[in-house]
């Protein structure tokens, strides 16, 4: 089997995707010239970071910051707001890959103005994070990540768009998997796990402080992996067991074609990407994609899709 | 069958190079003209791989923390086995913050970051010139240290907003209201007969004051190098907090060519602010607004 | 200021430690002759693997694997049971270094059970650990990460010792502050945190299966560092702010000075070693011990004890 | 002030040496004999930094993974750029599953671990003696290749025990029905004159066996390196499941020098079963016990 006989595409709600890569929120994505460099880059689709309904100005510096085993960010949503951003990505359509879109709101309500003004712009699918650990007022501080606030913003938020709606979750919950549950309940077609981890903290000694502004953030990249592959490996099973079908989106702490792999035996359809573009450049997306090639082919493996939730067992 | 060839292994990628701050003491304050001043940090432990000021090209950057306040990007401007410095303009809160330290105190650093100006041997020393306004002088200074020979042209409102003086002795001024050096814009000199002289144009300062040396040099086939300013958050390429047009300022940049400039409608015309939204820059060329940013 | 001059012992519930370092429960802590061994390494104190009422084979190998951000266990309180470890530790008295017994239980009973039996053999002070992320019907797996589980079992085991004891806290949990209160509220002395991370889990994937033989296991070592830095410093302020005084040993990726300094600033008293000793052999205790005479010397610190929540606002 | 000598910096220790198991496929299968037999796998792909072969040294051992299972200690006993082995005894449910592998099935390794034999470059060859039973002859095998000239002493229940008797045909051999080699036990041989015809005796085998070969070796003031077995857990020196009178059989061990052996009182009387309880050890020095552990 040579390297270029592996399909490695995969679906997500009818939508295809040429490769699994998915550019994570919050990377990048702030606008759609970035979006047209990360599509030239070979990701097989893009997220854009976070808009909110009105303008945010975020946390002070440093907002994000890298350790060894992960890096930390408490970026605190600064974005342009829903407005600014439906002007922003007003020719999302004319990007060569999947976009989608992602709002995040204190309420319900919130979720749904912001995602019926952003959705205008024809993203083909929205992500709402309900997990951020370092917000306050938004995420895991508001209590989005209960089953019950889960099912209700992702109610709010499917009335106002036909598009299919993943429900982005936290690993920092005890049962990820009735999370999953509650926001298929509440009409998402997928699940994206996970947000950062945490949140964590670093501590200048000299300064005697923490390091990041807001004092703590959420960890991601390599530190987040072995958690990340248990959450989406917990909900591909709680999906199984109660007999739902919905794709997962698996996000944490992938930077090679190696982790990818364990992302879709765990149980996921397409894996994002965030702290691996600090890692690897923007060419982490073509080279993750060649990885898996190579994998396929030392494995012996025709289809990427047949991997799905393999180590799931 | 097993094949060997190829197969990256994923331990390879499973750290990152650590981006904390490293504090360093303020040694000493140096006010340079009214509202600009140098401050000079001893260096601190060189075994810390978040802040390697040995490493720095001209035209990177390095973060600059204050605890409890803020980080904000700055370019190293001096630098010897004694120590290295920063030259300030006092603006808004942060800068006033950093020139009101005192010796002694502690300000995290962590770069350099970006990619600074690229140079080539192929090119004589007396066909490069640097033209920089207010802070934009500050990068172009150890540009100049590596280049001896070469042109630097400084423009300021007033004499007394004139930047290391005593340093660069050579330096080719100018005024606005002509009290030091010549009366006028360094452009205006560039646009005239001088042009042709150089073959390549490095410059920092007022985005409009580049945009028209990115002109005169395009009419005159002249290389040139802009280093730009975007607001920053992580300065590692990663928020896209600073990107313009696509490209990443802390990554890509700070320094762009000729060619990179000539994707970038938004040079000289918008950049972001804190929020990330879309903002249109002065169109004076004037030196006499203060930093490059505004 | 020369580096012996600073004074690095601190104090947990009377206890002396000529040093913070504490070797963490569940490494190396089998037996005396190991802990003779540490205490011949410079440990300031050591913790004895945990303990249950009988003996327990725990989980089938691989139950412990590192990989290059921590490591993940799920060695599942492998133990020869309380009598064998009144046995083992008969003479623990003897060890020149002041020891923590470890004992767990499904219920207040078997945890009260065992600790009466082990202490007995004269421990300077109990540690609890009811944050196992990995073994059915012990830990967060038996729901003893509420609040009330807290209070209660540490209750029931503080009836049985006059020694202090500590109740170990799990990071996986939304709100670690109050589980510390509720430990203090049950009659603990002080609190350790924390406990391994997540769980986690690692996917081989020529196997297409999770690598450790239980499936997944909890995250220690560097990923851990930022969330248990975070951890100490919700706990000490929880703690403050309750106007409640006792001390916490920090747990979770301490394997330099610099890192046990991070943790003495974040509020922590003592800082525990596990997965370091992995990283840099059993000579770790009298290294960091070292290098926080070092950091002493250039920060200037006369007593450690005096930065304790130095960084805490 | 600022001094910078000896500051450890915290990034060098951020991160840990892997060890997952690599996953390697079964090429052949020998059966050495009724109860033994060699497994050859095909060395995974080199870049794996948690599974080295060719960094092994003799006495060293790799953790075996058979997925679903378990994963225990083994050493490796074959080694060459065309493959790697292991001699395994049938013993119990791990070490038939190992027995019943089929060609191309794969199963994981990782390390090599521990501390192997020490070998010195001043001992003539043939003043070293290497005595082995059963799969005790596993480590011995590759230092025995390592170390041509030296003494190889087998002692076996039976002919049909022996190991690699074509591998090795200078081999010394014992058995104790007499129906090959000579009759009775390795140790009775030594104990008689041949023992100071040594200086250093290395052994791997019964537990009593080694005893009384540490203990010849004592009264002939001969050195003597023994390899000790002992439940293993997490392999790697964290789990303390190896533990014998305070050293770790993984880490320290498994191969332990005569002046350590005098600080370990638990040598062959004592070791740990699965849960951590002490157990004796049976103290009949005869090879019939199947391998050392027993
Ligand atoms: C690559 C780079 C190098 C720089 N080098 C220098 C230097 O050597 N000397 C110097 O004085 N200044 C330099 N700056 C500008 C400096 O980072 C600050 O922007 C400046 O000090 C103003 O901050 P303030 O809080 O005092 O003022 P504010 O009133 O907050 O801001 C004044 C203007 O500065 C810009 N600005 C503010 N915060 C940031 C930020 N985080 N990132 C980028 N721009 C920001 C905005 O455009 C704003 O309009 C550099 C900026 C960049 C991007
Ligand atoms: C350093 C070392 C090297 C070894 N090398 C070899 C070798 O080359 N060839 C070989 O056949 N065997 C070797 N062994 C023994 C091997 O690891 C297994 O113990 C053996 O295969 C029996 O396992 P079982 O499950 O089949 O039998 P069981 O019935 O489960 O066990 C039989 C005996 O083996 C011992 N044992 C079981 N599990 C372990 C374990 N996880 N760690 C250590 N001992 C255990 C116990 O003492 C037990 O009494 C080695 C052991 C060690 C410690
Ligand atoms: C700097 C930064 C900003 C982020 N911002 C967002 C965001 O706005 N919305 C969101 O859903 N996730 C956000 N995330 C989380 C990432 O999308 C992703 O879930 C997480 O980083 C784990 O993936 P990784 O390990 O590949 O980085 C952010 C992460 C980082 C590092
Ligand atoms: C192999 C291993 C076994 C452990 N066993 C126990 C245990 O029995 N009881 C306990 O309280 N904690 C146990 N822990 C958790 C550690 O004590 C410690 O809390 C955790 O590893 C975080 O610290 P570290 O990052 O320094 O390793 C274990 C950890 C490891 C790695
Ligand atoms: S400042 Fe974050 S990408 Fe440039
Ligand atoms: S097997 Fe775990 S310490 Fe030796």
């Amino acid at each position: 089997m040579s390297i270029d006989q592996m399909d490695i595409s995969t679906q997500l709600c009818g939508i295809r995707l040429k490769n699994p890569t998915i550019l994570a929120s919050g990377i990048l994505g702030l606008s759609s010239a970035l979006l047209e460099r990360i599509a030239g880059c070979g990701a097989g689709a893009a997220t854009i970071k976070s808009v909110t309904a009105v303008e945010r100005k975020g946390h002070n510096n440093p907002t994000v910051i890298a350790y060894e085993a992960g890096m930390l960010n408490a970026v605190g949503y600064s974005n342009a707001g829903s407005v600014a951003a439906q002007e922003e990505f007003a020719e999302v359509r004319s990007i060569p890959l999947p976009v989608f879109g992602s709002v995040v709101g204190q309420t319900p309500d919130e979720f749904a103005t912001a995602a019926e003004r952003l959705m205008k712009c024809g993203f083909d699918a929205l992500e709402i994070p309900l997990s951020c650990p370092h917000t306050p007022g938004y995420g895991t501080l508001a209590g989005h990540g209960t089953p019950e606030a889960t099912e209700r913003i992702a109610r709010a938020v499917c009335a106002v768009t036909d598009k299919p709606v993943f429900v982005k979750l936290s690993p920092n919950v005890p049962a990820i998997g009735e999370l999953a549950l509650a926001a298929l309940e509440g009409g998402a077609g997928g699940v994206t796990a996970v947000n950062s981890m945490g949140p964590g903290m670093l501590i200048d000694i000299e300064a005697a402080r923490p390091v990041l502004d807001f004092g703590f953030g959420g960890v991601s990249g390599p530190a987040l992996r072995p958690v990340a592959l248990r959450c989406v490996y917990d909900v591909y099973k709680a999906l199984r067991n109660a007999g739902r079908k919905a794709p997962i989106i698996g996000v944490g702490g992938v930077s090679s074609g190696e982790h990818a792999m364990q992302m879709i035996m765990a149980g996921a359809s397409a894996v994002g990407i965030g702290t691996a573009v600090y890692q690897r450049g923007v060419s982490v997306f073509s080279e993750i994609s060649n990885e898996l090639k190579h994998i396929g082919k030392r494995l012996n493996i025709a289809h990427l899709e047949d991997m799905i939730g393999a180590a799931n067992d | 069958m097993i094949e060997r060839e190829n197969n990256t292994s994923a331990e390879q990628f499973n750290t990152l190079p650590p981006s904390c701050p490293v504090m360093a003491p303020l040694v000493e304050k140096k006010q340079e003209t009214p509202r600009m001043l140098s401050l000079l940090f001893e260096i601190p432990d060189v075994n810390q791989p978040s802040f390697l000021p040995f490493n720095n090209r001209p035209g990177q950057f390095v973060m600059v923390w204050i605890p409890g306040m803020n980080e904000k990007p700055f370019v190293i401007s001096y630098l010897s086995r004694a120590g290295f410095g920063i030259t300030v303009m006092v603006r808004g809160d942060f800068s006033r913050r950093l020139a009101e330290l005192k010796e002694g105190q502690k300000v995290g650093f962590r770069g350099p970051f970006g990619r600074g100006f690229s140079q080539y041997n192929e090119i004589p020393r007396e066909r490069i010139a640097m033209v920089g306004g207010g802070c934009g002088m500050a990068p172009l200074s150890l540009l100049a240290e590596s280049l001896p020979g070469a042109s630097l042209i400084q423009g300021a409102p007033s004499e007394k907003d004139i930047l290391y003086l005593d340093r660069f002795p050579n330096q080719i001024v100018f005024t606005e209201d002509g009290s030091c050096g010549m009366e006028g814009l360094p452009t205006d000199w560039l646009k005239g007969y001088v042009a042709s002289d150089f073959d390549m144009i490095y410059t920092c300062g007022p985005e409009p004051m580049m945009k028209s040396i990115l002109q005169i040099c395009r009419k005159n086939n002249i290389s040139c190098q802009v280093a730009l300013e975007r607001y920053m958050k992580c300065g590692i390429g990663v928020c896209g907090q600073c990107e313009c047009d696509g490209y990443l300022v802390c990554k890509d940049g700070p320094v762009f060519s000729d060619s990179e400039l000539l994707n970038m409608p938004s040079f000289g015309n918008k950049k972001r602010d804190a929020a990330g939204q879309s903002v249109s820059i002065s169109s004076q060329a004037s030196s006499k607004t203060s930093c490059k940013t505004n």
